[in-house]
């Protein structure tokens, strides 16, 4: 019977991962972050490392694709040293959806038709 | 930005100016014609010294209103500009008029003057001490008088002649032209005077008026007639400018008023008049009426000519 | 101040010309002209049926010719030639007779009721003076105008009037205009 | 009028007074007994969209003269007549001098001068009870390009507001969407090095005086470029062209599909350049295969043998060979389409980032002041642009589909509008619309230099200081030659004005908004200027006005295989998949417009470079040319008409008539008349042209353009009778 309960606990965590994975996945995904803020913190947060010469490199929304900026986010982590996003500075979730809807919403190959004007 | 700029204002005063100019024109030949006592034409001399230093006068007057600036004219005799007909002219007409003035003063008699002078107001006797007589001076100041006389009556024309962008105005004929109807006009303005005077001419009188207005108007006829010949033969600008007084808006003018019954008619009129004194057989046809109307034709015709030129001319110019 | 050797002229290409009135406005401002009056105009004339058409616009103002007419009858010399040959009226001086308008063969003066003088292009002699080029020069988006010094071989006039072909308006007037229209 | 004049009325102290003696000494001409104090003002002109760089001549505290500022090369040493007649929009006596608040009726021309606050607080009230009672959605913001619109747009995005309506959907946005799809970016084109250049309409010698006419008129008339013009009016360009073709109206698709039709097919292609850089050429050359030049002839009225032979010129003079793409691009319901068109037959012909074709723009990066950002608004835009204009530029909006909404009320009431700068009543087509829109409003704030004809229906009016009297943020103009153009002040307001920023700090401080304003001008412009590569930027602007980097146009920085366009592909995209996706044509579609019924016209509009949109038509500098606007209409079409020149006639749509006088011209295509646009004025304040000639407003009708949601205003048809 305790083996039966363990799985059962088992399923239950590996249930949960899963939701918790799918949820934090979905949250990565969806575009429908507020891209002014987005701005904001990626220029607050992201901008020092990000530059040229920096350590980090250069990073503009241009540097990828939509497809690109999906799978980063998704993956969630730095490459090199996989340092989780969440992890930098005072991230959370809401303000690293922010920060991809700005990004995948300028990739290099977004639909943002050239306007007149600011 | 073409625009009339010179108006009746300036057609008047080259009328005057002409018409001055006529009359001491014609007083001075007739005081140089006085000889040995021979006082037949003195009454000519009289009336063309009063008359001419007024019409100038009052000429002068409206050139000064019609300009931009009235209270700047005593510029104009800050310079003097040979090359513009406008600076010269203005200069000749000051000497003019104060030859004219003086030469009228010279032609005053004794009792004309204290006439005159009574009219003073005592406080300003003080002017009594110019009661100087020039009647022996006359002649000198008709002298002096006598060119200054031509040069004004010929400036009028050079003032527009002198022109070279107005093509109607731009030949030498315009200020041969406006002599003579200036001399001419001067001696009609003397036969009106006479005529309306209480005893009218004498035979003398009016065979030297006659003959001379007679020659002048001949003159000015053989002058209008190479003007608009002499035109027709010469460049683009000049025909299309003539093209006003044939077929333009002043044809009628021009031909009926100016031509026609301020030349033809008048010339003719005066030569009938005139005529038993050529063949030498009876008495002339002088009748007031005739001298009247004669006259006031001629003057009539030379302020239409001038009205022609001044506008006319300013329309003209080259394609 | 000029020098006596200078000699200031425009060259005129009308086929440049796109009728912006630029040149005009720029004249008012600079010289402040009052709006019933202009400096300078454009003359434009349109020719042929359509759809063969032909539209030619040709700026024009004062022609500052080498022998003004206007100078020459100007009673009291306020209109004047300097010596680098620019025509201009000194507003002093001028009485108001206008007979330099009626002069002048370009109908290029008119008269100001309001200060009783009149008045007409004077290439801009302060900017000149300033060592700048007047203000229809300069404003020109198609640099139509082009003003210099024709007495010196090298200047951008007179190498323009030594490669192309060129006219003046009225010369029979013979006032000897010193605006060249290239051809 | 004359600014010594000007000040008779006016300015006071010793400035009005040395002024004042100008005029009334003046007929004694004491001439200025020192020269006049005088100070050289570099800054930008705000006459037009352009932005040329001008110097302030200011002598004794007066503006004297707009100079050019040849530092600038864009602008060069050219200052157009609007921008001359920049003076006047400072000195009109009829300026908005103070806030006003509406006294009368709408559009009665009542009204109370008010102070500041009493205007701020009055408007605040009135948006606060809007915001509480229909939510912050139900207030359209209408702004329209200047260097101040950004703080106008904050104000309205941080109220909570989606619905910013922006101008290009009344001007360029179907050319900009066109080429953003093809190339991923709007190009340049170089004109200057061009040796064959081809124009639809874009009427660049007359109706707008940009760098691009300063280069066309010296390619087209020095190095002998070659000009072929399609336009039904016989415009200034036309007069220049080498080739001008009263083309039949709305029919330039046909005639670009026949050129790409006889270039692929002759192979006259850049096939290196195809292969290399673009996607879709294989569809695109079987998809013109029906598009022969003998069909275009038909369509266009041009002759099948001169599209064959244009055709052929263009691509033998490629890669130096455009098809200019053209400004005010509201034309026809399908008028993306020939944008698209034009921007493929550019690309197969190579004329890609090379000398003399089209040059991707070079940007200057400036920095930003970082202010708080507010919460996205939780309505939709209330023309849905994602349902119906879903490649469009969202945040410019698409103003007809959002005035039919507001009209309609879908799918929220809308019931206050802020308008800053623009007119929509005269920018807008079916102004009767427009009207029914005002009266629907509980409030209506407008933001204004002059009394334009909406300021007239408004209920508060907050006057802007002009742009010789205010600073403003400083502006990139990207291009072949990007520069960094500044406008800083050549006087002080000479009346109680204040500056867009100001005003919408104003506003957002009685709207609980300051949180995101908390900056000035100067720390604003600071911020933007401290990443240019200068040892004290705005030191330098403020002496030079302008700002040029290093380095002229650069060519072919786009042409290596690294590079990737911003382009679904990655490519130039002569096909395109993202338009089929979103349910359009992927490759450009021509349709034969309709053509009036007899006794009928079709309406085209145009511009005149004296005329900024409806803006100047009442600057007395630059109304002097043209008092009234004018009908032009073909002699026969006059005759059948029953109309002489001179006569005043009635031009009649389906929504509106106007009266104005007609001019009989050679210059236009029969089928086809003409009206000047910003005249016939409700203003009362627009003194010159208030019920003077017609506004083409009151009878165009409503008609876009439905990929881009631009306008279509060359689709209304008129009646032409004698009034």
């Amino acid at each position: 019977m305790s083996g039966t309960r363990k799985n059962a606990i088992k399923s239950i965590i590996t249930a949960l991962v899963v939701c918790l994975v799918a949820i934090a996945a979905l949250a990565a995904t969806t575009t429908k972050g507020n891209e002014g803020k987005g701005k904001f913190y990626y220029k607050q947060d992201c901008k020092q490392c990000h530059v040229k010469g920096a350590p980090g490199g250069e990073l503009t929304p241009l540097s990828k694709t939509q497809a690109q900026w999906k799978a980063f986010f998704a993956k969630g982590k730095h490459p090199g040293d996989n340092q989780p996003l969440l992890k930098v500075k005072d991230m959370d979730e809401e303000k690293l959806n922010d920060i991809y809807t700005f990004l995948y919403n300028h990739a290099v190959d977004s639909p943002q038709p050239e306007t007149c004007g600011k | 930005m073409k625009s009339i700029e010179w108006g009746f204002l300036i057609v008047s005063y080259l009328f005057l100016g002409g018409l001055s100019a006529g009359a001491f024109f014609a007083s001075a030949l007739a005081t140089f014609l006085q000889h040995n006592g021979n006082r037949q034409l003195e009454r000519i001399g009289r009336w063309g010294a009063l008359l001419a230093p007024w019409p100038v006068s009052i000429g002068s007057t409206l050139l000064i209103f019609d300009l931009g600036n009235w209270y700047r004219f005593y510029k104009l005799f800050l310079h003097f500009r040979i090359v513009s007909p406008m600076s010269i002219g203005s200069w000749l007409l000051v000497l003019f008029t104060i030859v004219s003035l003086l030469y009228l003063w010279s032609w005053l008699d004794a009792d004309d003057k204290r006439g005159l002078f009574a009219k003073i107001p005592r406080r300003l006797s003080v002017l009594q001490r110019y009661d100087y007589d020039l009647s022996p001076w006359r002649h000198h100041l008709a002298a002096i008088g006598f060119p200054l006389s031509i040069c004004v009556g010929i400036y009028t024309g050079v003032l527009l002649g002198a022109v070279q962008s107005r093509p109607f105005w731009n030949t030498n004929l315009v200020a041969q032209l406006f002599l003579f109807s200036a001399l001419s006009s001067g001696c009609a303005a003397i036969i009106l005077a006479l005529s309306l005077s209480k005893d009218t001419l004498s035979a003398e009188e009016f065979r030297f008026l006659y003959t001379m207005d007679i020659g002048l108007l001949v003159l000015e006829f053989f002058v209008v007639m190479p003007y608009v010949i002499h035109g027709e033969l010469s460049v683009e600008a000049v025909k299309l400018s003539l093209g006003l007084i044939l077929g333009g808006p002043f044809t009628i003018v021009f031909w009926v008023f100016v031509v026609g019954l301020g030349l033809l008619v008048p010339l003719t009129m005066e030569v009938w008049e005139m005529l038993p004194a050529v063949s030498g057989r009876g008495a002339i046809h002088y009748t007031k009426r005739m001298a009247l109307s004669a006259a006031g034709l001629v003057l009539i015709g030379g302020f239409l000519l001038r009205y022609i030129f001044v506008f006319a001319g300013q329309r003209s110019s080259f394609p | 101040m000029a020098k006596a050797s200078k000699r200031h002229a425009l060259v005129i290409d009308s086929r440049k010309c796109l009728n912006c009135k630029a040149c005009v406005v720029a004249c008012r401002a600079e010289n402040n002209v009052p709006l019933e009056f202009s400096r300078n105009w454009l003359n434009v004339e349109l020719r042929g049926e359509y759809p063969r058409l032909l539209a030619i616009c040709e700026p024009e103002q004062c022609h500052h010719c080498a022998d003004p007419a206007c100078v020459r009858v100007c009673p009291t010399g306020a209109s004047f030639q300097r010596a680098d040959g620019i025509v201009a009226i000194n507003a002093t001086e001028c009485v108001g007779c206008r007979y330099c308008m009626i002069a002048c063969p370009y109908n290029a003066r008119f008269f100001r009721q309001d200060i009783g003088v009149v008045e007409k292009c004077d290439m801009c002699r302060k900017r000149v003076d300033r060592g700048e080029v007047p203000a229809c020069v300069e404003t020109c988006p198609s640099k139509v105008r082009v003003f210099g010094d024709i007495n010196n071989p090298d200047s951008q006039v007179s190498q323009l009037l030594s490669r192309r072909q060129y006219r003046v308006k009225k010369p029979e007037a013979g006032t000897s205009p010193q605006i060249y229209y290239l051809l | 009028m004359d600014r010594r004049k000007f000040l008779r009325f006016t300015a006071g102290g010793t400035v009005g007074a040395a002024a004042v003696s100008a005029v009334y000494m003046a007929p004694f001409h004491k001439e200025p007994q020192k020269g006049p104090q005088r100070v050289e003002i570099p800054t930008t002109c705000e006459m037009c969209v352009n932005k040329c760089s001008v110097i302030a001549v200011v002598e004794n505290g007066i503006i004297h003269k707009l100079n050019p500022n040849p530092a600038n090369p864009r602008s060069r040493s050219m200052v157009c007549a609007r921008g001359n007649a920049g003076l006047q929009q400072v000195y009109d006596p009829a300026r908005l001098k103070r806030p006003l608040i509406r006294a009368g009726a709408r559009g009665e021309g009542k009204w109370k001068p008010a102070t500041w606050d009493e205007a701020f607080d009055f408007a605040a009230q009135k948006l606060t009870a809007i915001k509480e009672k229909y939510g912050p959605q139900a207030t359209i913001w209408s702004s329209t390009e200047s260097f101040q619109e950004t703080f106008f747009k904050s104000l309205g995005l941080a109220f909570g507001s989606p619905n910013v309506e922006r101008h290009p959907t009344l001007c360029l946005a179907s050319v900009n969407l066109a080429y953003s799809l093809t190339f991923g970016t709007v190009p340049a084109f170089d004109l200057a090095n061009a040796k064959y250049i081809i124009m639809s309409g874009a009427n660049r010698l007359e109706s707008f005086i940009t760098p691009d006419t300063m280069d066309l008129i010296e390619s087209a008339m020095e190095k002998k470029a070659r000009l072929v013009y399609l336009d039904p009016r016989f415009t200034v360009t036309a007069s220049k062209a080498d080739e001008w073709y009263p083309i039949k109206p709305g029919t330039d698709a046909a005639f670009i599909l026949a050129m790409i039709n006889v270039i692929t097919a002759e192979n006259r292609y850049d096939k290196e350049f195809v292969s290399t850089y673009t996607v879709g050429f294989e569809q695109l050359a079987e998809y013109v295969k029906p598009f022969t030049p003998e069909w275009a002839e038909v369509e266009t009225e041009i002759k099948a043998k001169d599209i064959v032979r244009i055709a052929r010129e263009f691509s033998d003079a490629a890669p130096r060979a455009v098809y200019y793409a053209g400004r005010r691009s509201s034309w026809y319901r399908d008028d993306f389409q020939m944008r698209r068109a034009q921007a493929i037959l550019n690309a197969i012909v190579g004329s890609w980032d090379r000398q003399g074709g089209m040059v991707p723009n070079q940007k200057i990066a400036l920095g930003e002041v970082s202010y708080l950002p507010w919460d996205d608004p939780t309505a939709p835009r209330i023309e849905d642009m994602d349902k119906n204009f879903p490649l469009a530029a969202k945040g410019d909006g698409a103003y007809l589909k959002m005035r039919e909404n507001v009209l309609a009320g879908v799918p929220y009431p809308v019931k206050g509008w802020m308008v800053h700068k623009q007119d929509p009543m005269n920018a807008l087509p079916e102004q009767a619309k427009t009207l029914r829109v005002i009266d629907q409003m509980d409030f209506i704030g407008v933001i204004d230099v002059q009394m334009s004809d909406t300021a007239w229906y408004a209920d508060a009016i907050f006057p802007e200081s002009t742009y010789l009297e205010r600073q403003d943020p400083v502006e990139v103009l990207s291009g072949m030659v990007p520069v960094v153009v500044y406008r800083q002040a050549a006087i002080k307001p000479l009346h109680d004005t204040k500056t867009t920023l100001e005003i919408s700090q104003g506003l957002a401080k009685r709207l609980n908004l300051s949180q995101y304003f908390d900056y000035t001008i100067d720390q604003w412009i600071d911020a933007e200027v401290k990443e240019l590569p200068l040892e004290a930027p705005l030191d330098y602007l403020k002496k030079h006005g302008v700002w040029v980097p290093p380095g002229g146009p650069k060519y072919g920085s786009t042409l290596t295989l690294e590079h990737r366009f911003i382009t679904k592909s990655g490519k130039i995209e002569l096909y395109s998949e993202r338009l089929q996706e979103a349910g359009y044509d992927p490759l450009p579609k021509y349709t034969t417009p309709l053509q009036p019924p007899s006794g009928q016209y079709r309406l085209i509009l145009g511009r005149r470079a004296y005329f900024t949109q409806a803006n100047t038509t009442n600057n007395p500098w630059l109304n002097q040319f043209c008092p009234d606007n004018q009908l032009w209409i073909h002699p026969n079409s006059a005759r059948d008409a029953g109309i002489a020149d001179g006569e005043l006639v009635e031009v009649a749509s389906t929504v509106g008539a106007v009266k104005l006088k007609a001019h009989v011209t050679q210059e236009i295509r029969p089928d086809c008349v003409f009206m000047l646009h910003g005249y016939g004025k409700k203003s009362k304040w627009q003194r010159l042209v208030a019920g003077k000639g017609g506004a083409d407003a009151e009878i165009l009708e409503t008609a876009w353009d439905k990929v881009s949601g631009g306008g279509a205003f060359h689709e209304t048809f008129v009646k032409v009778r004698k009034a």
